[in-house]
């Protein structure tokens, strides 16, 4: 059983997706000789030949259209974008077509496409390579966004995502791509796609994250555990469709939430996690919510991006202040 | 140095082969020899037209929505759509009533897409057929992953995509030129050019000369054709899908035509075009010219043509009592096809608007 | 002083607009000659001619690219795009330049451009022609999202959009276009992005809103006071930068507060609301915040459409299960 | 009838004066007669590959970010730039640091932009300048409103906007281009086609010869350039921007280059080129070329050589002192450009911010 990081996770279950089936395309700027700008791709080209790993023109918006053509006549296409700054030529597409086509002409025609990027801040790149806007995505009908916080989940939900009939787009924490190795079986297993993931169980304060804000959120509840506060931690994992479930339940125990994540915070998903708390779960809460976001400017170039980032201080901060409540 | 190398390809050809008054102006294809299909062409325009007036009529009397007329470029949509195979692919835009027709969707199917019902894009007949396309030029890029499908599984098969004037100046259509380029990918693009936008004449659009010399920014083949001339656009939108289901690539063919109605029913024309405009252009709309050529060759009747308007009449007329007939859809189906099956998160927002639909029913 | 409606106030507005500050440039598509295919541009291109009022080719994306050009030539665009389905290829140029413009420069270029747009449904339109997707834009950091629901209110904030140093995205609720005439004075004063609107005074619960719901959130106000409950209702106009005092105070007052929109629930802007209450107003509900939306699917085409708008009956429900609690 | 109409203006010219070997094969325009001018493009070349070679060495030194040098295109940008009027106005892609250093943007404001500093865009010479764009193709449109606004106000002046091969494929290149064409604005489109998009060959990009004919499609003069000749690429430039402040409207220019170094220091070029190709292409690269063709002249000697790459290192190394020197900006600083004024809503998330980091440096 390989020990992998979360990119080699990718890698693997790309491979093994285009093993399995051979409707499987990756397509994308750079995804063919060059292995895609972050490695994810390595090796495809040799293995699977350019027809099924296909480099593309520098061209969003048309690759994305043409993945949509390609997934209605069932192929099943992984469109690397290369960095989430650069998704965004590529929304008409996916809200006005990927994730409508089914609806669109009542399930004769599908879209089941995945758009897999790189997103996120914190390695230091230039201008536009940090974007986390997860929460633009996850206001669209008909599309699940998927966000992978370890190698197991990334194979996993890549796989399952590959999977499923419709469309997906799965963003990668990129600053988390090197962090955790595992042993990853490689046995071509999704993990569902209806699911948060509850990584570690506790009864006093639930904290909610998803992607490279994991690695915080963890660290807090060690120096919570260090206090003698049991939290419970939860990778939404799957953004959309959201599974209240597991969060609701977390929350009727610990009666207290903390929601972490790096997007800005006005409109950033956590709102809508916070919002539903507030519509269905506000009998179980003994304190407010906390939200712990990046902060809403455009997040900075590398000399001020660590202030941007929320802190495990910022988390341990705002979970001291939900449980100084009783 | 200054060195002018002049290109190759860089000419643009023109097809036209009936002129306005019927009489041949150019060679007739083959397939011109053979009245049955001169007449099939002939028939759809025919009823494309007999299908557009009564749904305009529809929407006139709040019995149809928005309904954008395919009034005087009825050759452009029956001929490609007769130049295609039953497999190939047609992605349409929202104006291509006649090329939908000759497809196989149905009247009644396209009735209630204009009236407002998802369940007209569920074609019985064309499968793999794109809806209608409404953010202009956004079916463009479709038709490439269509084509690479195809070319992937070695099949002698290729997409048809449609587009307007207003369209090609849209990132999305030269992307996915240049996409069918650099892949010789087996699509045909046709530019329905009706020399208008809306209100943005053709001229505002862009200053290139003509449509078809796009092509020459992607390396293709490019060319125009009289898209009033319903056996011209036949003729070179088969030329162009023999070549790109052979593997020669694909093409751009900008058809030259005009729209004579409204650009929709909730359009007036009459704000930014002149009267003389279109009359001068009523002139050389293509039933009339084809009528006059199978006229003038005997092939055609004063009787036949008063049994045909009968016969479009009253076949529109059935389609659109079945429409009107249709059953109103549950108002749950707003979610049966959002996904494959329903998640569990969606379940009440689904009971939901069942439950107060049914109590709307009852009170 | 003209009796006009939501419509022809904005045109008002372009009009003044252009009179009283010649960098003010119009264009789109269909805005000259036609004057817009809803009329709101009518007689600009008479009145100040084709260079001013700028009939474009078919190109969102270049359009609204070419406006930050001009804006950061100190001109004052402002764009029309016809509906808001056809927004999104604009996205990457609002999100990417047209909001980050002054920070990336730290100051040295601006972008001064409106982005105007109708949106929302049931107005029976074809496919594509009743988003609702203002929660995108609000997640933007340098962007404002302002959204009027009057005549009067169409007129002072569409000219304080235009005087704003910064960029606007002005979403036009079409369903209101011509439901309601006001006098309204054409003095050219703007109203404040910074405020959100009391409509009514109330004390037993918040009613929040924008936009094309605001008649359905009145009408319901109105049925509430005839069972003698009185109902606060605010009109939130400029989504972001957000007015948290004007609504925490009457929440703080009333303790029980339903959010109505039209757009999709997931995601939306609701949630960004009822996730502050969550936050920072959680001691003052004596009831769980609801969330009254369209659903979280496309927006059906005519035939269903009625059935996905938010009814002043779900709102009187959703009031009403609040007030409940004690 | 099929009419091959050929079109006007369908030629693509290519301009080229000094050979690879720095002997002239074309007629020298005039501003060439005057030594010192070319001698102001030799120092501006060598200087910013002193430049580009200082700031990879910082980006491995990890006193950098990412870096994307202009090893062997450094004709393009000077050549551009030296074309330009001061009131003009340069939008660049991301590889115009030579380019930039003609215009007066400073070396110690492109080490901070690429050290990771928004203030290192706030230029305190060519103020209407545009920062660096980085989503590949973006900068064409805002090209299209700067040419506009100059346009309106009767400006002679012009927008010149410059992107790489791989931008071309971009619906925005397209879209401005058809905008520029169009409105018939004071604009030119330089594309430095340095035969690589990361690892996408130039050939993988489009089926189109050139680049250049890329103009046919909306209408305008397009036509290429030796890329590494730096009086060629002066001269084109200059002669299309003279068309554009005249208002004889827009032009294309594919300047014909090559990537000696990685795409940038994140990159390794060696995955997807062979060597060969790269070794072939130094011996057109355009920094000895013209050092030749002045030593020819008589116009430089091994001692005038000596002395500027001396004056060079010492003016890159005053600039890396200086930007190494530059105190961090503060933590608030992140709001302070967002808005004109911070809006109420963000008062506390600015507090917030400084608040932090006045702990973590009392820490
Ligand atoms: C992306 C987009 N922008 C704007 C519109 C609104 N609109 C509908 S049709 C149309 C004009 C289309 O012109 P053309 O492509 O020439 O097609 P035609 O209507 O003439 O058939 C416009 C602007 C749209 N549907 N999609
Ligand atoms: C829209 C967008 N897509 C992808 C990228 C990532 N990327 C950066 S540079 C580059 C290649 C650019 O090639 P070219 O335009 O030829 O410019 P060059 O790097 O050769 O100067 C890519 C794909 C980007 N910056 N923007
Ligand atoms: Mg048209
Ligand atoms: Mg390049």
């Amino acid at each position: 059983m390989p020990e992998v990081d979360l990119l080699q996770a990718v890698n693997m279950a790309l491979t093994k997706a285009m093993e399995t089936d051979d409707r499987v395309i990756v397509l994308g700027e750079d995804v063919g000789v060059d292995g895609g700008v972050f490695r994810a791709t390595n090796g495809l080209i040799e293995r699977f030949g350019a027809e099924r790993v296909r480099d593309t023109p520098l061209s969003e918006a048309g690759i994305t259209g043409l993945s949509v053509g390609l997934a209605a006549q069932d192929f099943r296409p992984v469109l690397e974008i290369q960095f989430m700054g650069f998704i965004y030529p590529a929304i008409d597409q996916i809200i006005n077509h990927a994730s409508r086509l089914r609806n669109r002409t009542r399930g004769r025609l599908t879209c089941p496409m995945v758009l897999r990027a790189p997103f996120g801040g914190g390695i230091h790149a230039p201008e536009h390579h940090s974007e986390s806007t997860e929460a633009m995505f996850a206001h669209i009908p008909g599309l699940r966004v998927v966000i992978p916080s370890s190698p197991k989940r990334a194979y996993g939900l890549l796989l399952a995502a590959i999977e499923n009939p419709d469309p997906v787009v799965f963003l990668e924490p990129k600053r988390i791509y090197h962090v955790q190795k595992e042993n990853v079986e490689d046995d071509g297993k999704a993990l569902p796609l209806d699911r948060c993931f509850v990584l570690r169980e506790g009864s006093d304060i639930t904290l909610i994250t998803w992607g490279a804000m994991i690695v915080e959120t963890l660290a807090g509840a060690d120096q919570l555990a260090e206090d003698g506060v049991s939290a419970e931690v939860i990778d939404v994992a799957t953004l959309t469709p959201l599974d209240t479930d597991t969060i609701f339940s977390s929350v009727e125990k610990t009666g207290r939430c903390v929601i972490v994540h790096e997007a800005a915070r006005t409109g950033g998903f956590g709102g809508e996690i916070a919002a539903r708390l507030a519509e269905d779960g506000l009998l179980s809460l003994l304190a407010p919510v906390k939200r712990v976001t990046g902060y809403d400017t455009v997040i900075p170039m590398p000399r001020l991006e660590h202030h941007y980032m929320p802190s495990l201080d910022r988390i341990l901060t705002a979970a001291r202040e939900v449980l100084e409540y009783s | 140095m200054t060195d002018h190398r002049s290109l190759h390809n860089l000419e643009i050809g023109f097809t036209g082969i009936l002129g306005a008054d019927g009489k041949p102006i150019g060679e007739l294809p083959e397939f011109a020899s053979n009245h049955k299909q001169l007449i099939a062409l002939y028939r759809a325009m025919v009823l494309t037209r007999r299908l557009d007036e009564q749904a305009v009529a529809l929407q006139r009397t709040g019995r149809l929505g928005t309904y954008a007329s395919s009034l005087g470029q009825e050759a452009v949509g029956v001929g490609v759509a007769a130049a295609m195979n039953n497999n190939d692919v047609l992605l349409p835009s929202f104006r291509e009533q006649g090329a939908q027709l000759v497809r196989g969707v149905t009247m009644v199917e396209i009735l209630r897409y204009w009236g407002g019902d998802e369940r007209g894009s569920c074609f019985e007949g064309p499968k793999e057929d794109f809806p209608a396309a409404i953010p202009v030029g956004s079916q463009f890029p479709h038709a490439t992953g269509v084509a690479l499908a195809m070319k992937l599984r070695n099949e002698a098969r290729a997409a048809v995509v449609v587009g307007g004037d207003g369209s090609t100046s849209k990132g999305d259509f030269y992307e996915a030129l240049n996409l069918a380029g650099v892949w010789q990918l087996p699509v045909v693009f046709v530019i329905s050019n009706n020399q208008w936008a809306i209100s943005v004449s053709r001229k505002k659009q862009t200053a290139a000369k003509t449509l078809a010399q796009k092509a020459l920014a992607v390396g293709i083949a490019g060319e125009q054709v009289d898209g009033n001339d319903v056996i011209a656009v036949r003729f070179v939108v088969e030329r162009a899908l023999e070549r790109a289901r052979a593997g020669q690539g694909p093409s751009l063919i900008e058809a030259l035509t005009y729209r004579l109605s409204d650009h929709t029913t909730a359009d007036d024309a009459t704000r930014y075009r002149p009267d003389e405009e279109v009359s001068a252009r009523w002139k050389k709309e293509p039933v009339s010219r084809l009528r006059t050529y199978l006229t003038d060759l005997g092939a055609w009747t004063g009787k036949d043509e008063e049994t045909l308007l009968n016969e479009s009449t009253v076949q529109v007329e059935e389609a659109v009592t079945a429409y009107l007939a249709t059953p109103l859809p549950q108002a749950g189906e707003m979610f049966d096809h959002l996904f494959e099956s329903l998640p569990s998160d969606l379940e009440n927002q689904r009971k939901q608007v069942e439950e107060l639909s049914r109590e709307k029913t009852d009170a």
